[in-house]
């Protein structure tokens, strides 16, 4: 699975705000941070309940959560707390169970500026809609003059190019949106 | 003094590196008006520095070769990100000449001396002729590399054993061996010269007697384009595990104010011999007849710069980036005044017990002393994951008191209000507080063995 | 009702945010927390539930709470407490039922110290066994000579004394166990 | 100087508060390796105090008055423990003569003045009577108490409007108005006398000419039992929300040295009138005349006593202690040298929008700054509940700096990385942020009314 790594970053996950469910899940998530920071022993099971809204934790047997919760931090890696309600949709979708399940991401192997053809004017490596190889050249990166080539790892379709040509790139970025096509021979 | 709208040449600064320097440099910018931006590595992306910075760049996975070692990156990340001035922290790529000179080239502002002073002294034997000219003691040994085993045992014998054996390329407590017995020579030159080639990729060493009991004694000094330089008292570092330091004071306790100045101005009169810009560290030797001899130069900020800043208030880091832009030294050396003393405990994700092995992992609690004279610089929070990759350096500790008794009783009460802990994290407080405690330590009689005799002491009970 | 007053409060859910649900919540969680720290054993199952407001937590079995991780606070000295209701609308909650619920303690309503007679040498006010009324005189409280009488609040039997004669005791300390007269009724 | 084992004649205190300056006091009895005891009402339970401290006693519920405020409480516990010595703090019992006089009735040791000279000078009108006696500097007005409408009427219009009526008994703001209409005069005064009955008990209040546009300045003062006196600069805190301070620092800016000096030297010769013994501030206003006018003492340690010990190096809750024990002061004024510049702000849960009114509730975020030459002093932490109960304070963060255009742009820096949030809770960071910024505060030109003008600024936009 290709990590979007880096592009979430700092700002990542403030204050939900998504209409009354949104704050009532916030109330609930809060009130389950807090009942987990006070409690003296870590807990296997935690479940919260106010209306439809709820929100349950769960802990393998033997490795209970002595995991970072205590205190805030910045939006830990991993400790994202679950914010699950019983079918409110607008949060739903922030969990992303079915668009991106088909989706992977090509992402930069290094910072560097983004160019989508071999030379300036001549045609793109690939367009949306173009089926890849793996191995395929479909992008190049450049960092201090050296020229790296952005090959396809998948068989997929290019479904959007993320980057405009001659941008400059970080680490991890996500420069292609592709439709892997195991998933979609399924 | 204007602080704003001062003319840097320069608006957004980034820094090469993580962890708690990258937060010094960071709120050194914030406080000249400069902007910052951070890189990271994928492990580091939810750092206090990432989230302090005004800007944040990507740079690559958690090997730091791939990352915060990598010229390329480094230099993608300063264009992507509009920097035009680059602070190198320490370690990583701080005193590395290439990227000086990358820099140069590609015309970002290396915040550090001139890329040709950095390869003149980070070449330990060059350093060691050019400082011998111009007049400051060196302990008995070679200035060139010596490259035979033969000739190895006959200096060695002429300087007397124990000897030690030194990568050119080496430094931070890296590439050295002791010989005690002349058989021992021919295995460990050897060994050596195999190590600085793996660490270093270069094999070049060179020998110098060997003090087993010698204080380390180091010189800050700061100098501008102009041929002016300064040097801001002295700090001793004599505790140290595995030549890598724990504690650090400054003043030096019990040493002569006369031969402290001497060494200030051993260093002053090096730096200007070397045209050297910027901030550096002259670290010494001293042996029990109080004779000093020089050792090597740091050509950055070190780790244990904040005891300076707490005895002369002079920002160091603030120093260092108004240098780089081209500003003349504001502090003249009669200005420079040393008020009471301060010291510094570098708390480690380390277990002691265990020859202070790392011991990465979360963190559940972090509680941090504070108070009165008390500093804590620190990346670390609850819930940040000490990652395996890096250095396992999880914050410092500082204080300041009018005197060394009232400034070590300060320290105990510091390090006791710390509070550390996550599965399978081990830490150097107790052991720091131990040190504290210690009559050696506490009646300044101590040297650099003074880690191995509490070592060994705790273990015999 | 014998409110140990001080010895649990702390949690005083304000806060709430987000209406009266928020509210609700803390309620049940500060109800929660305090259950938590005053049943003699760490259970393995909690749950609290008032209205829909829920609040359930269950650890593994064998990792039973100890003490004092998560959080500082001195596991305050002296710290017992009521709680947990059956299915109270709201907050009736603060009463008990089962073996907890039968024992109720008669804390200390001040700093001071605790004598158990009237004067050196006199017989004590109650002996463990005795029955006590509400407003019966059963210790005195001495804080800068000032003699504070310390009275039953409830029908009840003293099942034991639990601090020593001319002992120093702390605000909320409990003095006595109590066995409610009701309770034994029913 | 040895600081442990010194003859303390005591080995524990209690320490009769909480919040910030309790864990202060508690750091200080650590550092004198004295035993501390936090006290705390149930709400506190879970502090950091009670956390830190070597020994803690419940003392009562909630509200201040049966538990900070109740002197048999806190006599009780002080017995419970075995303290041998109490330590006010600031507010609650500080300055309460009753408490002092019962500490010495019961054997324990009140570190402050003596009970005599606590009466002597919390009374207003006695207060001003004996430093007009030694030449202090008073505003135009009286020394006696005025009951009679009409005699104040009279002395009123000998002063001149707008004159200010003050309760004999207040202190720190409270008990007094300004009445600037000779008309309204009948009503205010009656109105203060009464306000000054309820929160006082006692109802004499005084008169004096009303500076609005003035500067507050105060002189710390440091007195051991054998007449010994040094001042330790002086501090301006003339950024005040209601007449209680929001940011205070030292030197204070744009004033005369000379005019500081004399008013250093009337703030000892006061304090030997008095015969004070401990730390004491003396508060004076200064006209725009360069006039200084004296107003009132400060029988305790201040909130913002951290200023002074930055500039200075002094510890003065240690000091306090080590005169309550009977040692003469370590201290002698030359000694005394005044570094650089620093300032302190409150950071206070309070809405300036709403007109500071406080916004207690659950903090969910806490992130206070750090770095070089910053001090925070705080008794929050992440998931600190701030209770509604007592002063809305949560956090005095302190800079130094060379010179005060550095510690403004540290202070704003420093601000600038403080995180705190909660539901429901409002804190003054951004408006402190606005005063380091604001044209007046940074050239100095500001006066007492500078938050009342930001503040209809502010709404006016």
């Amino acid at each position: 699975m290709t990590e979007p790594a880096g592009v979430v970053s700092t700002g990542g996950g403030t204050t939900g705000g998504a209409g009354a469910v949104g704050e009532l899940l916030d109330v609930v998530r809060a009130s389950t941070t807090r009942l987990l920071s006070s409690v003296p022993l870590p807990p296997q099971v935690i479940r919260v309940r106010a209306g439809d809204v709820a929100v349950e934790l769960e802990w393998p047997v033997g490795g209970t959560a002595d995991s970072g919760l205590t205190m805030p931090g910045p939006v830990a890696p991993g400790s994202a707390s679950i914010a699950s309600g019983t079918q409110p949709p607008a949060l739903a979708a922030a969990e992303s169970t079915d668009t991106t399940e088909t989706t992977r991401y090509l992402t930069a192997s290094m910072v560097g500026v983004f160019y989508r053809a071999p030379e300036p004017g001549a045609k793109p490596f690939v367009e949306p809609g173009d089926l890849v190889v793996p191995g395929q050249q479909v992008a190049i990166l450049e960092a201090m003059k050296l020229m790296v080539p952005v090959e396809a790892d998948i068989h997929a379709r290019i479904v959007e190019v993320l980057v405009e040509n001659g941008q400059s790139v970080e680490y991890g970025q996500p420069l292609f949106a592709l439709a892997p096509l195991e998933a979609e021979g399924e | 003094m204007s602080n704003r709208g001062d003319p840097f040449g320069f608006d957004t600064v980034l820094i090469a590196n993580r962890g708690e320097i990258a937060l010094r440099v960071i709120r050194a910018c914030r406080e000249l008006g400069l902007r910052s931006v951070a890189v990271y590595s994928t492990v580091d992306r939810d750092s206090l520095a990432v989230r302090l910075a005004d800007d944040r760049v990507a740079i690559g996975p958690a090997p730091a070769r791939n990352s915060y070692l990598s010229i390329p990156a480094i230099v993608e990340a300063a264009r992507h990100s509009g920097a035009q001035a680059i602070h190198p922290g320490y370690g990583f790529l701080s005193e590395d000449p290439d990227f000086a000179e990358v820099c140069e080239a590609e015309g970002l502002l290396f915040i550090g001396p001139p890329a040709k002073v950095l390869a003149r002294l980070g070449d330990k034997s060059t350093a060691r002729a050019l400082m011998s000219k111009v007049g400051l003691p060196l302990l008995p040994g070679t200035t060139e590399p010596v490259s035979d085993v033969t000739e190895a045992e006959r200096i060695a014998s002429e300087i007397g054993y124990p000897v030690i054996v030194k990568a050119v390329a080496g430094g931070g407590g890296r590439g050295m061996s002791v010989i005690t017995d002349p058989a021992d020579l021919q295995r460990i030159f050897q060994q050596t010269q195999a190590n600085a080639l793996a660490l270093f990729g270069d094999s070049r060493v060179y020998l110098e007697r060997y003090l087993p009991t010698a204080r380390h004694v180091e010189i800050q000094v700061l100098c501008d384009r102009y041929g002016n330089a300064v040097w801001l008292g002295a700090r001793d570092c004599s505790v140290q595990r595995r030549r890598q330091k724990l504690v650090e004071e400054t003043p030096p306790p019990g040493l002569n104010p006369a031969l402290i100045e001497r060494m200030g101005e051993d260093a002053v009169c090096g730096a200007l011999a070397a045209e050297y810009v910027g901030a550096a560290t002259f670290e010494f030797l001293v042996d029990d007849q109080g004779r000093h001899y020089f050792m090597e130069v740091n050509c950055r900020i070190q780790v244990e710069h904040p005891v300076t800043e707490m005895v002369t208030g002079v920002d160091l880091v603030a120093e260092q980036l108004r240098i780089a832009a081209g500003q003349p030294l504001s502090l003249r050396q009669p200005e420079i005044t040393l008020q009471g003393a301060a010291i510094e405990c570098r708390v480690n994700a380390e277990d002691p017990q265990r020859g202070f092995i790392p011991t990465p992992g979360r963190l559940t609690e972090y509680w941090p002393p504070a108070g009165p004279f008390v500093r804590v610089d620190s990346h670390a929070f609850p819930g940040y994951e000490i990652p395996a990759t890096y250095d396992p350096l999880l914050a410092k500790v500082v204080v300041w008191a009018p005197d060394r008794p009232r400034a070590i009783v300060r320290m105990r009460r510091a390090l006791s209000e710390f509070t550390v802990s996550g599965p399978g994290v081990a830490t150097t407080l107790d052991f720091l507080d131990a040190v504290m405690r210690d009559p050696r330590f506490v009646s300044a009689t101590h040297d650099t063995s003074l880690v191995d005799q509490m070592t060994s002491e705790r273990t015999a009970q």
